[in-house]
């Protein structure tokens, strides 16, 4: 009647229908699906250390010239087919001369070195920028078309490291980021339909083996029980950021994904400034029990920050052990000592950075609680943990016990320790100028020697300073559906290589 | 008053046919002390032309006698016995959708409060077409023409243009013609008249009671007037029904019961009219209250207030007994009436 | 046309209190003292089955709410990583996981139990103050109307308009995510709905003849208001509050599914369904319970406002007390549901 | 009518710009978001650079100017997201978002009058009571376990439905199935409170006395009256289905503007924001006008001023009676 009159009027004023309405459903022998737990916001390869855009985006629709091996942690030949050091701060690289962009632009030197220049010394705030090369700018010099090199401002073992992060995109605006860049991958960007689905199209120029699915399909779903659903219902063929209980049943694939869950102390405020309640803390906490109960037995109890396979691991450190007698001892100790351990101890979280990271967070306060601590719980949205996390850090509130999740996918334990471990690093509460030296000094070595030293450092920082207590090492399990081979590695959720999908028959 | 232009009557040519007869009519009323009985044996009869009063007191049951006749009772009451007979039909016999086909062309209704009546919502010229549209399948567009004669009919100045407007837009007057105009609007056999004047000043209650007294003369209706004002009864009815408290206690031809009352009711209904009085004599009004529909006696309906009561009264209820010229009166003791 | 007598004198009314609507030419009971008013008020809702059954249900949900906690101690917060997600209906871990236990380990039951107070503890509260604030300003404003009445309504726009996820964001952002904040933004949002509400009452009730007369006896206009209009507007108004109450603890646990609503340790039914949602697939009771509880608790409200609102009108009560003629009697309980 | 419209675009304005200063002034409540768009171990320099680039440091008048400047030239500014227009993302968003709580709110009103008269027919008898359980309860599942339960159901184990996504019809079921349970069951008794209350009016018996059909009493009759209280609350359930479909659009990837408004919020994307905010504020006091159009079409009695031909015939009524119209005036009291 006149309701619905009125209501329908509503309805006819919307005009224009939903952008893409072609159905999504139903397998295409050529088609790869993939849903994504969010929309990337850009594809623009300079911030494709993002793992929203880089999942899309990295050896994909752009190449790197250099890319490392997730399993062995070796930088193998992409792009640059050779590079080695040709100074103290230079490094001299050799690129292939067979590559052109998409669009048929040419690939050579002129071009690495514009996009280098384009992601490192611009003021475009590209976040490999702020992962890798922080404020130190790179010099460039185009020798000819196929050699690059390249010049730090101080000597850096690990620049090619670091250049593996840079997504060579084709020249183009220098002053601003481009959404959908043309790139010398085996994909380009076909359709992006913001809000619903985003398709890539094979590379017809592709210099390398066409890879065997002629298209790829995103989609992104906020809720992990809806993209395994999609997995299990034939609507996608892979399903990523899955968890244990997502639904996903036989068709989810675990995966060690060098992501370590750590507990980061605020060591200049009482009751944390007290070595002793830092140790009771480690050694209160059931590593074993949050393990098997919250991850299925997925993900272990670690030791470290960094992974085994990250130059600078200490295979020689364990887990703390679960002690709650010893911890309790170390309390009491340290409050028969004058130390205030009544004081409240706030554990910060941000709501939703890991699966389970609010179940860990209550594990966390009744255990600690157990030790006689007196804790709080404090989840708070990124925007607000991030104030928590990172410099200038929130001081006004007491002894903060953040939990944090760091991946290092870099393969070296130096971008681990520069960011969480120095005394002025922009995640870490305090040090000591003793750990600082360690440290400093370990980055300037190569080979044999830096492993040994930033595993003596891991071992200092265990032993003398305690800023961690870390917590698990994570895995993460990723939905295929068995129409599609794919073996998921550690860094399958930052870079999924479509070329490493297949079909299944 | 124009009026031709109208379909020709369908109701009889001649006057004092039988349109109507109720017969024993009970009503029952569910209520939260258990179910009551809100009209008790009711008969009259209704004759073309002719005007017959239902007279009481508010909640004798005369309203609900009127619904029971329309079937347009709430759902709390039901009939649970006697006929009405309109026309060779007896209305209580037919269910709901059955009497619809009568509701209309047989039988017209006009309410008390014409504001509330009308549905704030429609023009009146739509309300007023409804029932072509309804019984005769008229289009809106005749269905309006329709309406505009009939508004003409019953006295609405300039009906073309105000056919359009909403009820509020009305005066009282108007809008009890429009009522009217409804009720009379497929010429029914029988008019129901629910206290139509008593929202009104007196001057619109005269010129409204001309409508339907023209009306009834014009097409022969039989009209049930119900009211509580003696005068008005006097002035317009040919036979009374006389109620109280559910039951009928007197009926006859007005001039005969009027002037010689053989209820102590009516009597003292009567008594209670200045007009009626003459000088010198004391002013008297009926001792007393109507009894509560679940603490009507057992005998006699009306023994709480009666001058006359003795344990007769009290013990059986006296009958509606026809004295054979036309009247009939419920008393044990209607003979000594006219000597107390 | 001859003119009837003026004198004519119109016949005095029956007595009557109570009517159904149509029927006012009978005369009905007369109504009882006061005192009787209040036991047939009780005994009106025995009669009720449906009533009775949500005011059990609300009886128990209070107690639940006042005492539970105390009950339990800290049978709510005991983890036992060796034992989650244990099922409900098994009798062999003891009472306490009768309803199975949740991903800490933690009895399902207790946990339900302690929830019942922060939910209420949110959802009354928030209710009430939006329901005395936007009441007292919608009716001040209607009563007055002009610019008092278009400037409220405006506000209102405005409050409508303005997403409450970023009101939230704020002040959780500025303050701490804690269960008066909550309270303050779910109030703060429903405000206009009350206001929007009462204002037209009170608009039309304020033209009326008894207003009228009050205002010529020289009664002040804050009087009129409290005397007049406010008894008449509030069924409707609490009519709405009890669907708001649903609406409130259904915002509560969206906004802990977008994680900013109750945080934990704290619980409360909304944030164990929120929580739950993870678990669909491997342990459905953890988010069913809860949500069962909202879905009792708020049909129980509504079921109970219904009745009261017929009970409480003199135009409708005869309702509830009439003898059947179709009685749902012959259909047993189950069916009806 | 133009001079009501008038009159309610002016006195509209003024909320509207109040809607979007307050949403400009609590954004930048929320803290500078350089640390979101920021690598976490990005420099101080960085931080500076970032905040001086979109001038978060400036006085908040000063941003507002700038905005408020820009918003005259119909530039909304950019996302710090993606970098595209803030208004183009907010229109791209804004039909899916219309037309699924359009269709909702239709479904809703349609089935909440059919089963609300249904119940109002008994008031207290067993359609009553059954509609009025059954609505209230539907409306009190939380949407986002509904939605999800709903995939695992429907999608997954019966295999009739998409699990989420925008595509063919199958794709609306389930999330306008799980949006419509709030309005459906809150106007269910609504439309029966009214229905009621409508049913019982002295013009109903009038209608009933006309030989009309209980269809035609119900339809034409007592709905049209019943239908302004539901018309009002339909308006205010459409606020919120506009405004709060951000779960069901999340769960089921429907790329509305409630998505788009809770991922600006919390990723402090104030330019994006805003420009949803201010398109919704503008929506809704669109749908306000045409509430108070659907209101004045419905009821002759609450038409506003302006238009006015037919009232100009009822006073020309009032003076052609003069004398009927005096005496009532004198004989009330």
């Amino acid at each position: 009647m006149t309701i619905a009159l009125a209501t329908g009027s509503v309805l006819a004023l919307t005009g224009c229908s939903v952008a893409n309405t072609g159905t999504s459903s139903g397998a295409d022998a050529d088609t790869v699906r993939i849903v994504l737990p969010i929309e990337p916001t850009t594809l623009e390869p300079c911030d494709a250390t993002l793992s929203s855009t880089g999942v899309v985006v990295r050896s994909n629709t752009t190449e790197p010239l250099i890319e490392r091996d997730p399993t062995s942690g070796d930088l193998e030949p992409l792009l640059a087919t050779e590079w080695e050091a040709t100074g103290d701060t230079e490094w001299t690289f050799t690129l292939r001369d067979d590559v052109t962009f998409s669009d048929g632009t040419p690939f050579n030197a002129e071009a690495a070195a514009f996009a280098i220049d384009r992601a490192v010394n611009s003021d475009l705030g590209c976040d490999v920028e702020g992962q890798m090369f922080g404020d130190a700018d790179v010099a460039l010099e185009v020798v000819d078309d196929t050699t690059l090199k390249i010049t730090t401002e101080a000597p850096d073992p690990v620049l090619p490291l670091r250049i593996s992060f840079i997504e060579i995109g084709a020249p183009t605006d220098a002053s601003a980021k481009v959404r959908e860049p043309i790139g010398t991958g085996p994909y380009s960007v076909g359709q992006w339909d913001a809000g619903s689905k985003l398709t890539l199209n094979a590379n017809e120029t592709y210099w390398g083996d066409a890879p065997a699915f002629a298209t790829a399909e995103y989609q992104w779903r906020s809720e992990g029980t809806v993209r395994a659903a999609m997995v299990t219902r034939g609507e996608a063929d892979l399903a990523l950021s899955l968890s244990a209980d997502d639904g996903a049943g036989d068709l989810g694939l675990n995966y060690p994904n060098n992501e370590t869950v750590a507990l980061r102390f605020s060591g200049d405020i009482a009751p944390l400034n007290d070595i002793r309640v830092r140790q009771a803390i480690n050694y209160a906490i059931d590593r074993t029990g949050i393990t098997d109960s919250l991850y299925a037995g997925a993900s272990v109890p670690a030791d470290q920050l960094v992974p085994p396979g990250v130059v600078g691991y200490n295979d020689s450190l364990k887990p703390w052990e679960f002690d709650l007698a010893k911890a309790k001892d170390l309390v009491d100790a340290a409050k028969a000592d004058g130390v205030p351990v009544d004081e409240k101890i706030t554990i910060v979280a941000r709501a939703d950075q890991f699966p389970k990271i609010a179940q860990m967070t209550e594990v966390l306060q009744e255990q600690l609680g157990q030790a006689g601590l007196n804790i709080e719980v404090k989840i708070a949205e990124t925007s607000v943990g991030l104030q928590y996390q990172v410099r200038p850090f929130v001081l006004d509130e007491g002894a903060i016990a953040m939990i944090v999740q760091h991946g290092n996918q870099a393969g070296d334990a130096s971008f681990s320790t520069d960011s969480y471990m120095t005394s002025q690093a922009q995640m870490s509460m305090f040090g000591s100028p003793e750990f600082d030296a360690l440290l400093a000094d370990a980055a300037t070595k190569t080979g044999d020697d830096r492993q040994v030293a930033f595993a003596d450092a891991l071992a200092y920082e265990r032993d003398n300073l305690v800023q961690f207590a870390y917590i698990a090492r994570m895995s993460g399990v990723i939905g295929k559906s068995a129409a599609v081979n794919y073996e998921p590695n550690s860094l399958s959720g930052d870079e999924l290589r479509l070329a490493e999908i297949t079909p299944a028959s | 008053m124009r009026t031709a232009t109208v379909s020709v009557p369908r109701a009889s040519m001649i006057d004092d046919d039988v349109v109507l007869t109720v017969t024993g009519l009970n009503v029952d009323l569910r209520t939260p002390k258990g179910v009551l009985r809100a009209v008790n044996d009711v008969s009259f009869e209704a004759l073309s032309g002719r005007t017959l009063a239902l007279l009481g007191e508010s909640g004798c049951g005369k309203s609900m006698t009127a619904k029971a006749v329309a079937g347009l009772l709430d759902p709390v009451a039901d009939v649970t016995g006697g006929t009405v007979v309109l026309g060779g039909t007896d209305l209580a016999a037919l269910t709901p959708k059955e009497r619809l086909a009568y509701a209309g062309p047989e039988l017209g209704i006009v309410f008390q409060d014409a504001l509330t009546a009308l549905n704030p919502v429609y023009t009146v010229g739509t309300q007023l077409g409804e029932a072509f549209r309804i019984h005769e399948g008229l289009s809106a567009k005749a269905a309006k023409v329709k309406a505009i004669e009939l508004m003409r009919r019953v006295g609405i100045p300039e009906p073309e243009s105000r056919v359009d407007s909403f009820p509020h837009q009305f005066s009282g007057g108007m809008r009890q013609r429009i009522l009217i105009a409804m009720a009379v609007a497929l010429n029914p056999r029988l008019l129901i008249a629910d206290e139509p004047t008593t929202a009104l000043d007196v001057t619109v209650q005269a010129q409204i009671m001309k409508l339907l007294r023209d009306l009834r003369t014009e097409s022969h209706m039989a009209v049930v007037l119900i009211t509580h004002d003696l005068a008005l009864v006097a002035e317009e009815a040919d036979t009374v029904a006389v109620m109280y408290a559910g039951n009928v206690v007197e009926t006859g031809p007005v001039k005969e019961v009027f002037g010689t009352p053989h209820h102590p009711y009516t009597r003292g209904l009567l008594d209670s009219v200045p007009a009626d009085v003459g000088r010198g004599q004391d002013l008297t009004s009926i001792a007393g209250s109507p009894p509560e529909l679940h603490r009507i006696p057992d005998g006699c309906v009306y023994q709480s207030r009666c001058p006359l009561v003795q344990d007769i009264c009290r013990a059986i209820r006296p009958t509606l007994e026809p004295d054979g010229a036309g009247r009939a009166v419920a008393c044990h003791f209607s003979e000594e009436l006219d000597n107390v | 046309m001859s003119r009837p007598p003026r004198n004519a004198v119109q016949l005095p009314s029956g007595g009557r209190t109570v009517a159904p609507p149509g029927t006012e030419a009978i005369a009905l009971p007369r109504g009882e003292s006061v005192a009787d008013k209040k036991t047939s008020l009780f005994q009106l809702l025995l009669k009720d089955r449906f009533a009775t059954v949500a005011a059990v249900v609300l009886v128990l949900v209070g107690l639940t709410a006042v005492f539970g906690p105390t009950l339990m101690g800290d049978l709510s917060t005991r983890q036992d990583l060796g034992a989650t997600n244990r099922p409900p209906f098994s009798f062999s871990d003891g009472w306490a996981f009768i309803l199975g236990s949740d991903s800490l380990g933690r009895s399902m039951l207790a946990r339900l139990v302690v929830a019942t107070q922060t939910t209420l503890s949110v959802a009354l509260p928030a209710v009430a103050i939006s329901l005395v604030l936007g009441s007292l300003w919608g009716v001040w404003a209607g009563y007055h109307r002009g610019w008092r009445e278009t400037v409220s309504m405006r506000i209102a726009d405005v409050i409508m308009s303005f997403p409450s996820l970023l009101l939230a964001v704020v002040i959780l952002y500025v303050f701490s995510p804690s269960a008066a904040n909550i309270v303050l933004i779910l109030a703060v949002t429903r405000i206009p709905i009350y206001l929007r509400t009462a204002r037209a009452e009170s608009a039309e009730l304020q033209s009326r003849t008894f207003v009228d007369a009050a205002r010529t006896f020289g009664t002040k206009p804050n009087a009129i208001i409290r005397r007049h209009v406010i008894p008449v507007v509030l069924p409707t108004l609490l009519t709405l509050a009890t669907i708001e109450f649903c609406y409130v603890m259904l915002a509560e646990s969206s906004l802990s599914f977008l994680g900013i609503g109750i945080q934990p340790p704290d619980v409360s039914w909304g944030l164990m369904v929120a929580q739950g949602r993870q678990y669909l697939q491997t342990a459905w009771w953890l988010s069913f319970f809860p949500g069962l509880a909202i879905m009792v608790t708020t049909v129980a409200a509504n079921v109970l406002a219904a009745w009261l609102r017929i009970a409480t009108d003199p135009a409708q009560r005869w309702r509830l007390t009439l003898p059947r003629k179709r009685l749902l009697v012959r259909l047993p309980v189950k069916e009806v549901l | 009518m133009l001079t009501f419209l008038r009159r309610r675009i002016v006195s509209s304005a003024l909320p509207l710009l109040v809607v979007v200063l307050g949403v400009f002034a609590l954004a930048r409540l929320t803290g500078n978001p350089a640390s979101l768009y920021l690598p976490l171990n990005a420099t101080a320099e960085m931080r500076a650079n970032f905040t001086a680039k979109y001038g978060f440091d400036d006085p908040l008048l000063v941003q507002m100017a700038h905005y408020f400047g820009g918003v005259l030239r119909l530039d909304f500014g950019e996302s710090l997201r993606t970098g595209e227009p803030a208004a183009a993302m907010a229109l791209r968003a804004f039909p899916a978002t219309l037309q699924l709580a359009g269709t909702t709110m239709l479904l809703a009103v349609v089935l909440a009058v059919i089963v609300g008269c249904w119940a109002a027919l008994k008031p207290n008898g067993v359609a009553d009571r059954i509609s009025s359980f059954v609505s209230m309860a539907a409306a009190s599942v939380p949407d986002f376990w509904l939605a999800i339960m709903g995939i695992l159901v429907f999608a997954i184990t019966l295999g009739w439905v998409p699990t989420s996504g925008v595509g063919g019809a199958t794709s609306w079921i389930l999330p306008i199935a799980t949006l419509l349970l709030r309005p459906f069951g809150v106007l269910v008794q609504i439309v029966r409170g009214a229905m009621v209350s409508s049913l019982s009016e002295p013009y109903i018996k009038l209608a009933r006395s006309k030989g009309a059909s209980e269809f035609r009493v119900v339809t034409r009759h007592a709905l049209r009256n019943a239908a302004a209280p539901a018309l009002t609350v339909a308006g205010d359930l459409t606020v919120s289905l506009v405004n709060g479909a951000v779960v069901v659009e999340s769960i089921f990837g429907w790329p509305g503007i409630g998505k788009l408004m809770i991922d600006s919020i919390l990723q402090r994307d104030f330019a994006v924001l805003q420009a949803a905010v201010l398109l919704t504020a503008v929506s809704i006091f669109i749908l306000n006008i045409l509430i108070d159009l659907g209101y004045a079409g419905l009821d002759a009695r609450v038409r506003p001023a302006g238009r006015r031909k037919k009232s100009s015939r009822a006073a020309s009524v009032v003076v052609a009676e003069p004398k009927e119209r005096k005496i009532h005036v004198q004989t009330t009291p």
